[in-house]
């Protein structure tokens, strides 16, 4: 039966209950329990088999092996480059991966808070002055 | 409400010019908030319209090539003048009309139909396809609603057997309110209303899944901000010849704020309500039934008329 | 709809200009065709009403690249004695393959082009629907269809350079032929 | 594409897209208009390529899986469906049947979504903005659904090249089964809506119509093709991961115009409810996922998958490395465009939105190869190009 306004029941009804919109930034709802958010690195169990990197689809993964026999091992995780898959966490035999339902609101005016050391902390700090090391040869050679 | 006010008073503050504008921006806002709880939105905050009004006359003024640059600039200046112009032979906020005379009815209808030419004018003024197909729609629905709309307004009108605003306001106050016995034309008036001022299911003028803005589309800045704002003014204005028609006259700025604003809530309601109407259908609608019913309407008043003369 | 019927329908109503075909899987035929049968193979197809056409698909197989001078040819000669293949640089081909769906049963014309002469007829006035698909594949392989309708760039840029035909193997990004592309045409 | 007409005046072509407020993806088409008369159509597609086909071509048989994942946003799942069934019919791995089941009811899910999403977009393009808002907040339930099943709204990444990520417990089943019947209940009203409304249906009786040997000559696909009567629907045809056990109705309808199509897709998603509820009163036990070679032995596949707007095909070619050799991926999207460009021509330009937004496009799903743009002389900016006009223009 053809009818004028078929939508009159639901447009009355919404002027008394709440509108459906949610007030994004100043009321959040809480993270789903599976939500894929920033991935997590054991690396008590790491045997450093570097497959998580390999199957990574976005080059989000670097595994540093500072001493494979000791197991000494650095993860350097790219927040910003993961299209959080969660490919590697499927990958690793070992299960030393998991994603947190934690950090999904990914912006920031810099790069530099995506990127992500894990390891022991003497490890870190030894690949991190590899790194700036390897720079300030770069730039000076320029 | 009858306090005399001084010339250049009610030309630049009250009832015309500030007061118009602001007044205009609150009803946008009221529109727009009562669209988005009907669709189940929180809507916009109270000062959007506002800060967009604010945004768009900072924002630079863009004149395309292929235009004639005067009348570009002109066209808009004008649609809001012949807006502001109109309320000022309307009972806005309840004051009575600063002016008047005899016949003042014909020339408000006129000025309010300045924005619709102003448009159409501007979209044909371009050279972008969207504003010409626009400008040609806007100009095919002016065709179309004006008739009924006239004929919605005249009834009033032949019933205080005046063409003066201020009398016909003054004749519904003191009767029944012409809603009553004069249904059809009300809505008729109403729905005309809506497609003077291009709200759904009218909006095929400036369909923005067809032709982007339509006759707007090559205006930025100061230039659709005074079109914005024009139609705006011309909201009010509409909503209070209805009001002051129909809904038993508007005395006081109370009567006038609750009137109108329940014309808006039932405008609101309505256009929410359809899908927008090809300009082919919305032509059909006008001169097939809505034509038809004003005439009809037309016809029983003053047949009504002449049997009161009888008796 | 039973596939094997259509599979077999499918075969006879080709068995004139492809005797034989090939079954990958079950649900599927093979048949290869020489390019100037392939719109008289669609038109048949088309007048059984068998299926429709689901998908073209260009395939690129490079030949051997590297020129081979005459003293490696000479080389090879006495290396593999009377089974030497000449040492001719095996010129690359690239092949088109038709895919036709009916319910589960799927048939692949399979035609070759050589790359000096990439040229096919189209069957767009057979099929109007395969002149995207034709399209696409004359921008992504570089294969001319003689008759399709229309020409234009559909998928990439309006000045993506002439002769640089992204889904073949050689192509590895457009820098270099960038810098000598419009230089060569000239 | 448009035929020539005799009459030697200019032609007025309105250009809808690139940009354009009625497609919220870039395509440009070009509609030759006589006063308000459409008198030819072309489309003009790529501006979203990415180079995927290529794309794949470099990357391993894994990490194409995500690749081809984000061909589309919104029949993501499908996608990757297609692929991984392909992969696995290549490597000859059999996938454990309570995985096929979970994959089919994403596909499912995500037809849900989709459908929905459709009629949002369509009202829009038909400037009933107030169906638009109601059926997207109502979307937002299988959103939630999806995301509480894999963690993400799209993008859902549940598929793995021999199985499955992610399980269904009992309390996920009874959260999906009470969304299932909100959304039901409301699919009842929508489908009430769309055939009664006077001003709705005004935009979509018989607009757009397309007879059911024009759908067969066309060689459209999909809802477009089945609104047509056309018997036409791979899940039915081709049953494939858990279909073959959870089979599905056919809907069709006779009328071929866009109210049809509303109507056709209205009442899929009451399949979809029936076939969703099926899976999870018969979820099978056992594995989520079987063994995968990460080297695909040589070969060629063809996969097949019904995605919400149509036949999916996928053409994969190994040669026995772990990476493909050729990955071709024809979108439903593709397919209907010539139902587009062909009907067009005799309706009125306000209809050309209604008739975009009828075949459900998806621009990106169409464009998938390289996109390079060259320097110098273009109307196509690259962003340095663009920055670097916008610095000089602020001096």
């Amino acid at each position: 039966m053809p009818t004028i306004g078929a939508m009159l029941g639901d447009v009355v009804h919404s002027l008394f209950i709440r509108p459906a919109t949610e007030y994004y930034p100043f009321i959040r709802k809480s993270d789903p329990e599976r939500l894929r958010g920033k991935l997590i690195w054991n690396p008590e169990k790491c045997s450093g088999c570097q497959l998580c990197v390999k199957d990574c689809p976005s080059e989000a993964l670097e595994l540093v092996v500072l001493d494979k026999a000791t197991k000494r091992f650095v993860m350097l995780y790219h927040a910003d480059r993961c299209t959080y898959c969660a490919q590697c966490v499927e990958s690793c035999r070992l299960k030393c991966l998991e994603m947190s339902n934690a950090q999904w609101e990914l912006a920031s005016l810099k790069k530099d808070p995506f990127a992500n050391y894990y390891g022991r902390e003497g490890d870190v700090q030894n690949v991190l002055a590899r790194a700036t090391q390897k720079s300030t040869e770069s730039t000076d050679r320029d | 409400m009858n306090l005399p006010i001084p010339p250049v008073i009610a030309l630049l503050l009250f009832p015309g010019g500030i007061f118009l504008l602001g007044y205009g921006m609150i009803y946008e806002f009221v529109d727009r908030k009562l669209v988005a709880r009907f669709q189940n939105r929180i809507g916009p905050r109270w000062f959007q319209p506002l800060a967009d009004w604010v945004k768009l006359l900072a924002k630079e003024e863009i004149i395309p090539d292929g235009v004639n640059a005067g009348l570009f600039l002109a066209l808009p200046v004008v649609a809001l003048a012949g807006a502001l112009t109109a309320a000022l032979y309307a009972p806005v906020a309840g004051w009575i009309p600063s002016f008047s005379f005899r016949g003042d009815l014909v020339v408000t209808l006129y000025l309010l139909s300045m924005m619709t030419l102003c448009i159409g004018l501007a979209g044909a003024n371009t050279l972008d396809r969207f504003s010409i197909v626009g400008a040609t729609r806007a100009l095919t629905q002016l065709f179309s609603y004006e008739a009924p709309f006239l004929l919605a307004i005249l009834g009033p009108a032949i019933a205080a057997g005046s063409w003066q605003i201020s009398d016909i306001n003054a004749y519904a106050h003191s009767n029944l309110w012409m809603i009553v016995y004069q249904p059809i034309g009300f809505l008729v008036a109403l729905i005309g209303l809506m497609g003077k001022l291009e709200l759904p299911p009218f909006d095929a003028p400036e369909a923005e899944t067809e032709i982007v803005s339509g006759a707007l589309t090559e205006y930025s800045g100061r230039g659709l901000a005074l079109f914005k704002i024009g139609r705006n003014v011309e909201l009010v204005v509409g909503l209070t010849l209805i009001a002051a028609f129909y809904l038993g006259g508007l005395a006081n700025p109370l009567e006038f704020i609750l009137k109108t604003l329940a014309l808006l809530l039932l405008t609101a309601g309505l256009q929410s309500l359809f899908a927008r109407l090809r300009i082919d259908q919305t032509v059909g609608l006008w001169w097939r039934i809505g034509a038809i019913v004003a005439l009809v309407q037309l016809l029983a008043i003053l047949a009504g008329q002449a049997l009161q003369a009888v008796l | 709809m039973d596939i094997n019927e259509s599979l077999q329908r499918a075969e006879q109503i080709l068995s004139t200009w492809a005797p034989v075909a090939l079954h990958p899987s079950p649900e599927r035929v093979d048949v290869s065709l020489p390019d100037k049968w392939l719109k008289a193979a669609v038109l048949a197809l088309r007048d059984a009403k068998w299926g429709y056409l689901s998908a073209i698909t260009g395939m690129d197989h490079p030949g051997t690249v590297e020129p081979v001078t005459e003293e490696q040819r000479w080389q090879r000669l006495e290396n593999e004695g009377e089974n030497a293949t000449g040492g001719e640089s095996r010129e690359g081909t690239l092949e088109v393959l038709y895919h036709f769906c009916e319910g589960a049963a799927v048939l692949t014309l399979r035609v070759s082009v050589r790359y000096s002469f990439p040229v096919l007829p189209s069957i767009c006035g057979i099929i109007p629907a395969a002149t995207l698909y034709e399209r696409e594949l004359s921008e992504m392989f570089g294969i001319r269809l003689v008759g399709t309708p229309n020409v234009d760039k559909l998928l990439l840029p309006d000045d993506w350079p002439d002769g640089v035909f992204p889904l073949r193997k050689s192509f590895h990004g457009l820098t270099e032929v960038e810098k000598s592309g419009p230089e060569v045409k000239k | 594409m448009s035929e020539e007409t005799t009459s030697n005046a200019k032609k007025f072509i309105v250009p809808i897209g690139p940009q354009h407020p009625a497609l919220k993806e870039p395509g440009h088409f070009e509609f030759t208009v006589d006063g308000e008369i459409v008198t030819g159509a072309a489309v003009r597609l790529g501006y979203v390529h990415r180079g995927i086909e290529k794309g794949c071509e470099q990357n391993t048989w894994v990490q194409d899986l995500y690749l081809l994942e984000r061909v589309c946003g919104i029949c993501s799942h499908s996608h990757a469906t297609a692929y991984v069934l392909g992969v696995e019919k290549l490597a000859k791995v059999i996938v454990p049947p309570r995985a096929q089941a979970i994959r089919t009811l994403f596909l499912e899910l995500e037809r849900v979504h989709s459908h929905l999403l459709w009629l949002g977009v369509a009202a829009h393009e038909g400037g009933y903005d107030t169906l638009f808002m109601y059926s997207w907040r109502d979307r937002e339930t299988v959103m939630d659904i999806l995301e509480n099943l894999s963690g993400n709204r799209v993008n859902y990444s549940a598929n793995l090249l021999g199985g499955v990520k992610y399980d269904v417990d009992q309390k996920q089943s009874d959260e999906i089964r009470k969304g299932i019947d909100f959304l039901e209940e409301r699919t009842k009203y929508y489908l009430n809506v769309v055939t009664t409304d006077e001003t709705f249906l005004g935009r979509t009786r018989h607009v757009g119509q397309m007879t059911l040997e024009q759908a067969q000559a066309l060689d459209a696909i999909g809802p477009t093709a089945r609104a047509s009567g056309l018997q036409r629907d791979v899940r039915v045809d081709a049953p494939y991961a858990a279909y073959t056990d959870f089979p599905i109705k056919l809907v069709t309808a006779n009328g071929g115009d866009l109210e049809a199509r509303f109507i056709v897709r209205i009442n899929e998603l009451f399949e979809s409810y029936r076939i969703i509820r099926a899976i999870l009163d018969n979820l099978p036990e056992g594995e989520l996922t079987a063994r995968m070679p990460r080297r695909i032995p040589e070969g060629e596949a063809i996969s097949r998958v019904e995605a919400p707007r149509g036949e999916l095909f996928y053409f994969l070619k190994s040669n026995g490395s772990d990476k493909p050799e050729r990955v071709k991926v024809r979108t439903p999207s593709l397919c209907n465009w010539a139902s587009v460009t062909h009907l067009a021509v005799g309706h009125v330009l306000a209809d050309m939105p209604m008739m975009l937004a009828g075949i459900d496009p998806c621009f990106s799903c169409n464009d998938r190869s390289v996109t390079i743009r060259k320097e110098g002389d273009s109307q196509a900016w690259t962003w340095e190009e663009l920055r670097r006009y916008g610095i000089e223009y602020y001096k």
